[in-house]
């Protein structure tokens, strides 16, 4: 591996990411999986760094799981979108961000459908005004939530109470980065770093002390592909593809993963449950499975915050191996306390891989 | 009699031919390169398709006999300027040349491989060009080369590739793909040699002779898929994806070595002098001559011709009568 | 083992370093023109047997040449070794022998 | 005349004994071996052929052409013939007259195998008769005659041209063991007798010697040395016999009768094809015959070589050999002793492995519908390549007014030949079965074939109830004779090669030339009918490569432009399609050049033919 080379394309491509006052969009399906993390993102941003990020409870699914399944029409989805941008306009932002890489991958889409065919725009524009008498200004910056926090890694660094290091060897962690397909490989441009090297989680890991690890499967996708999963016909379809990526990635014996969409920390994470049901075999060391966390998940624990309001005990994998080698202090017996004093349900372990 | 000056411009195989013709026939041609030596890309190859001729021998029958032509090596353009009687061509060295007839035969460029991300040039350490190929079969030193036993020629790099911003074929990299298969295939005789290609699209004669011995003789296997991605694995090994066309099966190899066969660009100074003295070019950014048949070496310009592979891809031997026939059309021009 | 009513699917990816050629080396070596086909499929779509079965020398050829060819290896018993594809073969492959070579070399696993 | 010697022997008498007991031991061990390796009804067969006064004549006729007359070298090359033919007769002679002598003069010692041979030396002349001098002169005259035969046979390993050979056979070791040993033999003979012509008399041959040489004959020590040296040549000559090509000589006696009780091979190396082998006398006629000849390469692989492989048991070589043949049978038609090295190869082929078994199960469900009609016109998988034989045969169907279908319009089932030839035959039988099935139900009465190769297979491996298998050169010649296909004739000077299957293989020569004489001019080959040379494209081979088949090819062609012909026609796909691409004068095909005799021809050779001929 050449370091220079893949810097080279790095600096080829950079996005310009404006600094504060943002309109942020939730993902429909985060809030579920990953309860914790946009939540993180919002104590880092507004709370750590003391940005303007601003969130209106009236926004919707941006349409993309419809839209990719060929559920709704393109010109619907759009219309979607035209109110979320309706949405941000009337409340006086011009910066859009959102958490979602479907909805992000669909934004990029969707701007440069309006950019080569404006008569799609003024035809999106009379479809919005007619649904709910909305209009809207297209977002002068467009960015993953990623993005702001590749934007910050510095600040976050500077903030920081953990690295990313093995705390017994002193080594850095070994990081696998997952970049969602739809953040760069159809307009390699908008995304940090474009789309064969994505740069935007290689970023945050080596600055925080990681070293990310370039291995052959590296760009495949999670596995998830909205139909392949969704059908039960296809989902062993959906599995051998993540199963594709482990096998690949265990040579390198990686200490954690991390993403930046939706679906793929859920895939990586519940499929490693599956292959070891399925085959015996576990990822991880000692019957573990590899920890496969969100970069808001990886941001918090640098910055200190408690694995438990992070929302780890939700995950699959076991993560309490990888907070050993980080260090991170956390309490076992408060794992599934919830909050309000309302306990969680403890899960039932599963028999092929260790859960803790 | 002492005739006219002529200036041509870039010192490749192209405008050594078209200045010594000149000569021949009496003017005094000025060639001005830009590089230390004079050559072009010929300096950098090892041995020519279809019969194995070696580079170095050419060029040395080229420069064997420049009496008679002023030459200038290490030269920059500053600024041509069109008057009545001709051009003024004025240099970075503080010179300048008047000529009735102006020459260009500023060639071509290599594709810069590191444009095709997903293979890996210049990222992964196992991946080199055609050019740098050539250079380890002139010097056979590369540390990138350990005696592989799997070797990848990945053809059409940069060629008839919208994504990579040029549609049209380079034409010579088949042959030069299945030249290079054969010799690396003498060099490492233990290795198995594979040959990715959309098209071969090697035409000429003998080269059918070249293919048929680099598959009989050498067993170079030929997959008729283009390689999608390229990675590393923990070894350093490359992993290259394809699909085999012919079987319909996507397929996977790891490799010791894999050859990028990068096609052929306007070279960088043609859009400057295309701008400069208003010469059209085309979509793929090459010069477009007067009449592509029956004038190519004649612009609508009065007094400017073009030559050699700044009008298109060309092998060395179509160029050299180009430039042969250029030397005509300067000489009935200028007389 | 959990029946999630699902499994994992075999990669239809060809590892080629991973498969097995020699029995191509041994046909290189008993028709040493077997490297000479370039696919044209002027063979199958010559071939007399070809009208009533998915017979495809090419495809025989270039998956022996992979390692790779048990599931092509069956079409080859409805050769009649009639001898058109050696008429049109443009490469003058004499793909007679090689049919003969192969069944000479491979044989269908029960 | 009476004995010199009381005991009548003396120890040089030894080696030629030894020689006579192992000659004969092998023999008789080879011929029980042989014998028993056959079938019960094929030893059946033979031993009732061998009492069948008939059969019993043929049998001694052959003998006496074959073994003694090689009559069919004398065909060949008269000069070859004699040199064959004296050496053998000569020989025989001599061996008979001494017997005879023996039982005339020394009755009791007819008994002693060396007596006759070494005559001379035991005997002494006490009187002069008439009687002894007839056999003096005779005795000499038939060694002059094996001894001129000797002569011509040493100029041969010189020059074989002058015996209209263009290469002989590379002799082995042993062989050349027995040539040496057997060109030594008469010299010796004639040197020995010389020295014992001063006492037991000698003629015009060996008395001069005697006198010429007196002092040195008449000296007793050397008298043995000379008889020593003679039994010796005898001696080696037959102990080598059994292991080199001399073999022949007792072999063609058992042969003879097993080919006249016709007996078919079916074992490569037992039986019938045993003794096959053996009688081959290694002459190589069949290398200069062979079409591969074309290339220096391929000379190792002819016949000549394969038997010698044979009965080396050399398993590798005999089926490199035997698959790279072209089956075109050319060397069986030369071969002295009709060596069926056709069937000999296919016994070859039969045997050889194969993992992958074919099975065209698949034809089960093939029902082609087939207008019914009184001829049926099974074109075969070649034609489709070469659409102008269909075409033409089209043509001329119509224009005799026949009612006919073609069997195989969209390709149909080939006919099985190529797989035969392959030594696939077992698997070649749903094929056969296919058709055989086709064709009965079509209710035709005529099967038309334009392909030599279908044609020879529809006449050899398949019984077809109630149908005529015709070629295309029978039927439209019968069609010209009945008067019901009228063609003109042109100009055209026709050159017709005999295609390997449909001449050798079915015997078919006059037909395609009585109809290609009605339409034009015939341009003979220089080697035709039976002599006719492949044309290198055959299915026969199986392992000749494209590259290796162009000098046949092209050594084929220029047979067929000896008498400079306009058109090269032949009457099978597979040598139209090889032809084509070599020959620098059209190539037709039969029916195409009968298509030609469809048009109204002008008075006058066209211009274009006249140049060609000029040329």
């Amino acid at each position: 591996m050449i370091y220079k080379g893949k810097q080279k394309i790095w600096s080829d491509y950079q996005k310009e990411i404006p600094d504060d006052h943002w309109f942020y969009v939730r993902s429909c399906i985060r809030q579920n999986f990953f309860p914790a993390s946009e939540v993180t993102f919002l104590r880092i941003l507004r709370d750590e760094l003391g940005k303007d990020i601003y969130e209106t409870p009236h926004h919707t699914t941006c349409g993309g799981i419809a839209y990719h399944q060929e559920c709704i029409p393109q010109e619907t989805q759009m219309t979607i979108i035209a109110r979320q941008f309706a949405l941000m306009t009337e409340a006086g932002y011009e910066n859009y961000a959102c958490s979602c890489i479907t909805s992000f991958g669909l934004y990029c889409e969707t701007l440069e459908t309006w950019h080569e065919m404006p008569e799609v725009l003024d035809r999106i524009r009379e479809n919005l005004w007619k649904a709910c008498r909305r209009e809207f200004n297209i977002p002068k910056y467009l960015a993953h939530s990623s993005d702001l926090v590749y934007k910050f890694r510095d600040e976050i660094a500077d903030r920081a109470k953990y690295k990313l290091v093995n705390k017994d060897t002193g080594e850095p962690l070994k990081v696998v980065e997952h970049i969602g397909c739809h953040y760069a490989k159809m307009f390699p441009s908008k995304g940090v770093g474009g789309a064969e090297y994505p740069y935007v989680l290689v970023g945050m890991a080596e600055r925080w002390g990681g070293n990310v690890i370039d291995y052959p499967e590296r760009r495949h996708c999670c596995g998830y592909g909205f139909r392949q999963y969704h059908v039960k016909a296809n989902r062993g379809y959906s599995i051998s593809n993540t199963h594709k990526k482990f096998e690949s990635m265990e040579p390198y014996h990686p200490d954690f993963i991390v993403t930046n969409c939706p679906g793929c920390p859920y895939f990586l994470d519940r499929w490693q449950y599956v292959i070891a049901e399925q085959t015996g075999k576990t990822y991880g060391g000692n019957g573990y499975g590899i920890p496969v966390l969100t970069y808001e998940e990886m941001a918090g624990l640098v910055l200190g915050y408690d694995p438990w309001d992070l929302g780890m005990q939700t995950h699959q994998i076991a993560v309490e191996p990888l907070l050993d080698k980080i260090g991170v202090k956390y309490d076992e017996s408060k794992k599934y306390e919830g909050t309000g004093g309302k306990p969680l349900p403890e899960p039932e372990f599963p028999m092929n891989i260790r859960c803790c | 009699m002492a005739k006219d000056n002529v200036v041509v411009i870039g010192g490749g195989p192209c405008g050594i031919e078209v200045s010594r013709n000149l000569r021949d026939m009496g003017y005094t041609p000025i060639l001005l390169e830009q590089q230390p030596e004079l050559g072009g890309h010929l300096r950098k190859w090892d041995r020519l398709f279809p019969e194995g001729v070696e580079a170095r021998k050419v060029l040395k029958e080229l420069t064997s006999d420049l009496k008679g032509v002023k030459w200038f090596t290490e030269v920059n353009i500053e600024s041509i300027q069109k008057s009545r009687k001709g051009y003024t061509v004025n240099v970075d060295t503080g010179m300048s040349f008047e000529t009735k007839a102006l020459v260009l035969t500023t060639g071509f460029k290599l594709f810069p491989a590191e444009n095709k991300q997903e293979y890996g040039y210049n990222i992964y350490e196992r991946v080199i060009t055609n050019a740098d190929l050539e250079q380890f079969f002139k010097t056979k030193k590369d540390s990138r080369i350990q005696n592989p036993k799997t070797i990848g020629f990945v053809h059409c790099v940069g060629s008839r590739d919208e994504k990579a911003c040029n549609r049209q074929c380079s034409k010579v990299c088949c042959a030069t793909a299945v030249k290079q298969a054969s010799e690396i295939k003498e060099l490492f005789p233990d290795a198995t040699v594979y040959c990715f290609y959309m098209d071969l699209r090697l035409f000429g004669r003998s080269y059918e002779d070249m293919y048929l011995n680099a598959q009989r003789k050498y067993g170079v296997r030929f997959i008729r898929g283009r390689v999608s991605e390229v990675s590393e694995d923990i070894d350093g090994k490359l992993y290259v994806k394809a699909e085999d066309t012919l079987l319909g099966k996507p397929m996977k190899i790891k490799m010791d070595l894999l050859v990028l066969m990068t096609g052929i660009l306007p070279g960088d100074s043609t859009r400057p002098f295309a701008e400069m003295l208003k010469v059209p070019t085309g979509e793929d950014g090459f010069f477009t001559p007067k009449d592509t048949i029956l004038e190519p070496c004649v612009t609508k310009e009065s007094g400017l011709f073009v030559a050699g592979a700044c009008t298109g891809p060309k092998t060395i031997p179509e160029t050299i009568s180009e430039a042969r026939a250029t030397a005509i059309q300067v000489h009935k021009y200028l007389s | 083992m959990i029946d999630f009513g699902y499994s994992l699917s075999k990669s239809r990816t060809l590892r080629i370093d991973n498969l097995d050629d020699s029995r191509f080396k041994a046909l290189h070596k008993l028709e040493p023109d077997a490297y000479k086909c370039i696919g044209c499929g002027s063979c199958t779509a010559s071939c007399s047997a070809g009208v009533f079965t998915e017979l495809s020398l090419r495809k025989i050829l270039l998956s022996m040449q992979r390692g790779d060819e048990k599931e092509y290896l069956n079409q080859l018993q409805s050769c009649m070794l009639c001898g058109k594809c050696m008429l049109v073969c443009p490469r003058g492959i004499n793909t007679r022998h090689l049919i003969l070579s192969i069944c000479k070399i491979c044989s269908i696993e029960k | 005349m009476r004995e010199r010697f009381l005991i009548g022997f003396d120890p040089f008498v030894l080696p030629f004994m030894i020689g006579m007991a192992f000659v004969l031991t092998y023999c008789i061990v080879g011929l029980v071996r042989v014998i028993l390796q056959l079938s019960k009804a094929d030893r059946r067969k033979l031993a009732a052929s061998l009492f069948k006064p008939a059969n019993a004549w043929r049998n001694i006729r052959d003998m006496f052409c074959d073994c003694l007359f090689h009559v069919k070298l004398w065909k060949r090359n008269p000069k070859l013939g004699y040199m064959h033919s004296s050496i053998a007769f000569g020989w025989f002679m001599l061996i008979v007259l001494g017997h005879i002598e023996t039982f005339m003069f020394v009755p009791e010692k007819a008994g002693l195998f060396y007596y006759p041979i070494f005559f001379r030396y035991f005997m002494m002349m006490d009187n002069y008769s008439l009687r002894g001098s007839f056999f003096f002169f005779a005795m000499d005259f038939f060694l002059l005659v094996v001894l001129s035969g000797i002569l011509l046979a040493m100029y041969k390993r010189i020059r074989s041209r002058f015996f209209g050979m263009r290469r002989t056979t590379r002799l082995s070791i042993t062989d050349r063991v027995g040539l040496y040993s057997l060109w030594a033999i008469f010299p010796l003979r004639w040197i020995a007798e010389g020295f014992t012509a001063g006492i037991a008399g000698g003629s015009f041959m060996t008395i001069p010697i005697n006198m010429l040489l007196k002092n040195f004959m008449s000296n007793p020590e050397n008298i043995t040395v000379a008889w020593w040296l003679y039994s010796l040549a005898l001696g080696t000559f037959m102990i080598a016999l059994p292991f080199s090509r001399y073999m022949h000589i007792p072999a063609e006696i058992l042969l003879i009768p097993m080919k006249n009780a016709g007996l078919k091979v079916y074992h490569p190396r037992k039986g019938f094809a045993l003794a096959q082998i053996y009688t081959c006398p290694s002459c190589g006629v069949c290398i200069d015959a062979c079409p591969m000849s074309a290339s220096k390469q391929n000379l190792k692989d002819t016949s000549v070589y394969l038997v010698r492989q044979i009965k080396r048991n050399n398993a590798r070589r005999m089926n490199a050999m035997t698959d790279k043949c072209l089956m075109c049978g050319k060397c069986q038609e030369v071969c002295q002793i009709a060596l069926q090295s056709y069937d000999i190869r296919m016994k070859i082929r039969e045997r050889a492995t194969y993992n992958l078994e074919l099975n065209h199960g698949y034809l089960d469900s093939y029902q082609p519908s087939i207008a019914k009609s009184k001829v049926l016109y099974y074109a075969g998988c070649m034609s489709s390549l070469t659409p102008v034989t269909g075409r033409s045969v089209k043509k001329l169907l119509d224009a005799a007014r026949i009612d006919w279908t073609q069997m195989d319009p969209d390709g149909g089932v080939c006919c099985g030949r190529p797989l035969i030839l392959a030594g696939r035959r077992k698997e070649a039988e749903q094929m056969i079965a296919k058709n055989t099935a086709i064709i009965e139900s079509s209710g035709a009465s005529i099967l038309l074939v334009s392909c030599a190769i279908c044609y020879r297979v529809f006449k050899e491996e398949y019984a077809l109830k109630g149908i005529r298998v015709m070629h295309y050169t029978e039927y439209f010649n019968e069609l010209m004779e009945e008067g019901r296909l009228k063609l003109n004739r042109g100009a055209l000077r026709y050159a017709y090669h005999d295609p390997c299957d449909l001449g050798r293989g079915c015997g078919i020569y006059e037909e395609p030339r009585e109809a290609l004489s009605r339409v034009g001019i015939i341009a003979p080959a220089e080697k035709e009918r039976a002599m006719s040379v492949c044309c290198g494209g055959s299915v026969g081979s199986l392992t000749l490569s494209q590259e290796d088949r162009i000098p046949i090819t092209q050594a084929s062609v220029q047979n067929m432009l000896f008498s400079n012909p306009d058109r090269i026609v032949t009457a099978c796909p597979l040598c139209h399609k090889t032809y084509s691409r070599f020959s620098p004068v059209k190539v037709v095909d039969f029916a195409e050049a009968l298509c030609d005799g469809l048009e109204k021809k002008a008075d006058k050779v066209p211009e274009a033919v006249l140049e060609t001929v000029e040329l």
